[in-house]
């Protein structure tokens, strides 16, 4: 079975939404980094003693979550029905193609890794 | 004027001054951290002005000559140029006038400082302040001139309030549940998680709280003294009990013993032994205190079945932990540590100062609940309490002050 | 000379084994992230004041090494050998195809920006 | 169109450099992660009251910007120019496939998605 | 010798030295997490190389008999082995002799570690080091003789400093601008952010601070009296307006409030405050911090136009504020509230003491600032005085005193 | 009673209570951020029991009338309900009995905190609490009624300790010992990366100790007279002289001085002259600084080679620095400065007191290794000491006290 890395950046406060949401199409494994987007978002502006700064980078979650190709459609639809407010900075979602996943306590590869 | 006395009295204020950025830290811990900055802000407004209220006006509205009935001050000492030798009622106090004014004056700081753990994460600064100015005239001087100034009409009855159970606690607890109640719960609560961001600068708030209660109770006897020596003795007693008891309701209840639950009791005893400390021996320090940490640690567990979001428990520990001092002078007071004081009903004094401390936990806790309840109220109405929805989101820290409490540096996000 | 691109999510006090087991087959780059898991692993529960709250994401490391083919097998059996404890959460590797590789320094393309 | 994901390690203290490098060229979208690196760069020692460390993991800034598969050399080419210093440890940049994009907002995929 | 007094000198001289910890937060807090560890070094520094230096030779030449035309003590104090009852001028005071070399000592300490606010995230360590012991004998013991010694020209022509406005304010201000301007900027200023790492950590130094220095200006009257009552007073209400007027200052011009502003505006004020404490009435120190809390707002503005990176604004906040004091002293001056001083000009004393104070203002901003000049110049040109650029992007903490302020755990770096 | 002793003892008992936080923070920055909270929480642990078993029965057992030899005192003063115008063998101090038991408890606090230095990131916090309860009774009051007492038997034979180089520095440094050889080493120590995971919090608790410190020394002159202030000005002088020397080991030795060093120093420099602070003269607290510095410095760096794992170096620093004190005043002490003390060796007092220190020294050292070891053997026996392999993994925080020190916020681990 194909493999594929759905990869997710959203909102940091959607999380508990997101993970009720892909919890309903039967994810049960993912990893969450916090990063910092930038894009169409406004950021905001932040004043020391009258030294203004521009700060353009936004705090958003990366989610990663690997699976079986037959359910990359949808998981993606949960996310974006999960993660979206239709406010401007929801984030995107890319979709790559894996090789191998692997299992680092059982040595288990492919699909039975997930 | 005693240059010991004076020396204890001021070395007092700058030890209650300092608990305000300690209860700054002790709440900055406890938020998320996208608002510490904007509680701590509102510690650092009360000290501001507050300051300037109270010299104005307020200090004289507390320590004035009484203008009938025990109910107000007169605007004898406004702008504290013309200080008589003693205040009105205080002629046994051979501390400097203005000393005693200074150190009174950090009392209301710190009490307005509280009201911020109740209205944190969602409160207009602006209003804050407005709050604060309004509150600290119209609550706070009354209610000081009642207790503390002889010539107010509590004190006059014989009600008995060592260092602020009344004025400080039960009052910044009502005041905080008015206000609470006039601004709704946090967007989310209880649902979202919303762990404390430090807990380790709360534990520094507690250490410089804990250190400067010595001071705000101890220099309530307005001399060097026994009862002062007492005072400090108690403090220390019921902060250490106070610890134990939570820490005990925790085991007990839930099988653990957290950090914050160790600093809140400890605060919940030293709230507790505020009001008795110059009148109770060690033995009941230690009663009280326990039974403090036990009871606020059910008390801020209540806020959930209430759905009140008291967010930091103002209420819980400092309304809570007043009213139990309160009725346990009632009980634990004696003449042994304070000729001045009264017996309570176990020191067989009878149930008459049990029944003062009860009036006046009634009275206190109405008329800081009800006049808040209408300042919040008029704010609300008008300029508005509470910041938007949004900003609520991002956090006060960046939409009210236009700061970011932490940063990593290079392009003001990326340490470089 | 095909690239590919390693990706193993591991727990975070087993990172100086790994980067060992790495040394070991000849691995000396690698791009370290401190992430947060979910999965079988159960995480644990916070009080504060009374407030219960169950926190199911585990911090854990991710490790992204760019090699070529022909080395994965041998990088990817070390991550096994070096990451693995035995109990739930070890942890995942998984592999992606890679088209390009850079150095920034001096511009070159391919294994030899290895 | 086909997509492409470029992911870049770079020297935290080139950021506002390659922002603008990217701007040039058209990039209006991307995300960034602290991240530590290993590889050639040495890193340094600490010491606490006479116990020494060395630590080999150096503070990068990731990038991964997703974009239009004819875009990537131009954007490769402005992320080497913008991020080199021409000392050890610049960074590295790959490139790889994509299979869909989705702009959570609004529930675009593939190219409008960026 | 008055234990009262002795007491009371005592007690300050452990707030100040408080302080300079406090100061070292409340620096810390503002650099970028690369150099935190570095500027609180400068700070530990001072309180270790100044104290061995007043020990050795600076208090006596501070407060020994004087050697001539009011220039300078002599050595007659060194070692502090033989201390006389009464040190020479002072007469009057009942302190210990002893008790007041220490408060002393204390401020020659924090007056060398505001320095790091100018010179900090590029200066070396060692040199820093060079240059706070050099400084201490060479511009802060003379100062420190010509105004705090009775027997001092300043003093006796009847310059009014009450806690350093001078010594203290004007001084580290002037003389930071001299070490900055041949240190030059930090590399990247002002175009790369340079945001404060943590805020709160600022805050925090400030409540350290603003509980200081009720000590550093109440023990300056080395007696516990009136003036000493006034002094504790006069620095919390000019705390309070400096951080009023600040804000005003940014929400008038800017827009916001900011809590690193409210922060800076109360140290303005009691900045300005300093010279008048034990000198002025209450409603004169309200508008005395005001002004400071405005003005120096605006002064840390203007750096970025003369192109001087005094980083965290030690001449802006310190030398001006210094400055404001002085002169506003001149003014407000009342034998009212200390019968020792003097009438300023709106107190009905004319302009003899305005025109000492202006003198006093120009002879420390000058003497400070070119001897300072001259100091740095040699290490600058000896030794150097600044890290290799290499070093400053790397961070001071790393490179100078190879620490992390902050590390994860496991491998150096992240948390197991 | 004397008014100003009594401030002056209560104002240094408040100032010893701050130091546990101080010291909560210190330690609380050099360990893993997986477990601050649980090593800060030993201290709050100590604050509230050592308190309560001080009033109850350690206060009486240190300086109750003496059960006979001097060994111990007896129950007259449990729980403090009784207490005499003047303490055995204390008639010649004139502040209040009870705020002497006071300002005597603050040190039996610190003391028990300090062994949460060496057990830190393993020991249970159940069996902890056991530990410093047992031991507040069985080793400290003991060894306070020996040497502070008058009655008790080394200070009978002659024995000096101004403020504790045995009871409160010797006695944590062997008794630490003790407990870390019961409880082993750390897992992963000493190969695992072990890095402090907030250097500026520790920092800042030396600040607080440093602060306190003042107090700690100068209030055990049990009042406001010379004696104090020579304490008091030692204490400064020690730390600034432990600071440097500590600095120059590591320079000559290892090519660079880190704050967390220049803190260490500045701690040993007051531990050092912590038996000394009274009787000895500037230059040889600045001499005793230095040394101890020095000393300390090699002495921490020792623990690799014994393969001990004290993990904050209570035995290096207090242990070490306590000896160090104990010896040098036997050269040092001089009845120029105190009269009620002795003349040391190079005082021309011949051996007589450098004997009885070292007598004390052994003593102490012995009785505290010894039967601290007893305690925690039997507590390793039956409840155990130690938590699991896991929770160790975990941190303690966690699985102690179900509390993380910092956390971002949204969905308890990312800010939101
Ligand atoms: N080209 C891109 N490559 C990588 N990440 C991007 C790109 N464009 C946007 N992002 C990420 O998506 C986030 C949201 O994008 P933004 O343009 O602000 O709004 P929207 O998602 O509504 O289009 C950004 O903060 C960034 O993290
Ligand atoms: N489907 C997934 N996609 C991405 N990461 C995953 C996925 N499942 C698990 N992980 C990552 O692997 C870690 C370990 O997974 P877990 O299910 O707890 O145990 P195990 O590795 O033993 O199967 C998780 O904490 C998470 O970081
Ligand atoms: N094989 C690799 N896989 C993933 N990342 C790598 C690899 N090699 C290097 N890196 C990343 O690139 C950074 C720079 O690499 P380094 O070898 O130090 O210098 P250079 O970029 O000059 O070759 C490293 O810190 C690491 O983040």
């Amino acid at each position: 079975m194909e493999l594929k890395l759905i990869t997710a950046i959203i909102k940091p406060f959607k999380i508990d939404d997101v993970k009720a949401g892909l919890k309903a199409v039967g994810v049960d494994g993912l990893t969450v980094t916090e990063v910092h987007g930038f894009g169409r978002q406004r950021g905001h502006t932040e004043v020391y003693r009258g030294a203004e700064y521009e700060i353009d980078f936004v705090p958003k979650l990366k989610l990663e979550i690997i699976t079986n190709a037959n359910q990359v459609d949808e998981i993606v639809n949960a996310l974006v029905a999960s993660a979206a407010t239709g406010s401007i900075g929801d984030g995107k979602i890319w979709v790559s193609p894996l090789e191998t996943v692997v299992r680092v306590r059982t040595d288990e590869r492919g699909s039975d890794a997930i | 004027m005693n240059t010991t006395d004076t020396l204890w009295v001021i070395l007092s204020a700058a030890l209650v001054l300092f608990m305000t950025p300690g209860l700054a830290l002790f709440y900055g811990g406890m938020v998320r951290s996208k608002n510490v900055l904007a509680i701590m802000m509102n510690s650092l407004a009360a000290m501001a002005v507050v300051t300037v209220i109270w010299v104005a006006i307020a200090g004289s509205l507390s320590f004035g000559d009484d203008l009938g009935g025990g109910l107000l001050g007169n605007l004898s000492l406004a702008g504290l140029a013309h200080i008589p030798s003693s205040l009105p009622g205080l002629s046994g106090v051979h501390a400097s006038s203005l000393s005693v004014l200074l150190y009174q004056m950090m009392f209301a700081i710190i009490t307005a400082a509280l009201i911020s753990g109740g209205t944190t994460d969602r409160i207009k600064f602006s209003s804050f302040v407005i709050l604060i100015a309004v509150w600290t005239v119209a609550v706070y001087a009354p209610l000081a001139h009642w207790v503390f100034s002889p010539t107010g009409w509590l004190a006059h009855r014989g009600v008995l309030d060592f260092a602020g159970g009344t004025v400080v606690e039960i009052n910044s607890g009502f005041s905080t549940l008015a206000v609470v109640l006039v601004l709704g719960p946090r967007k989310g609560w209880p649902r979202d998680s919303m762990t404390p961001h430090s807990v380790p600068l709360s534990l520094l708030g507690l250490g410089i709280l804990w250190f400067g209660w010595l001071g705000f109770n101890g220099g309530s006897s307005l001399a060097m003294n026994g009862v002062a020596v007492s005072a400090v003795l108690n403090t220390q007693l019921a902060a250490a009990a106070g610890l134990i008891g939570w820490l005990i309701y925790e085991r007990t209840t839930e099988h653990y013993a957290t950090t914050l639950g160790a600093a809140s009791g400890g605060v919940a005893g030293m709230v507790a032994i505020t009001p008795c400390a110059g009148f109770v021996q060690p033995y009941a320090a230690l009663i009280i205190g326990l039974i403090a940490g036990l009871a606020c640690a059910k008390a801020v567990r209540m806020k959930f079945k209430l759905g009140i979001d008291d967010s930091l428990d103002v209420l819980g520990v400092h309304g809570v932990g007043g009213v139990i001092g309160m009725v346990l002078l009632g009980l634990f007071a004696t003449k042994s540590i304070n000729p001045a004081g009264a017996d309570g009903l176990l020191q067989g004094g009878g149930f008459a100062l049990l029944g003062n401390e009860l009036l006046a936990i009634v009275v206190t806790a109405s008329f800081a609940f009800g006049v808040t309840w209408l300042i919040a109220q008029a704010i609300s109405k008008t300029i508005g309490l509470r910041v938007s929805e949004e900003d609520e989101l991002k956090g006060l820290d960046l939409t009210q002050h236009a700061e970011s409490a932490y940063s990593g540096g290079g392009s003001g996000r990326f340490s470089s």
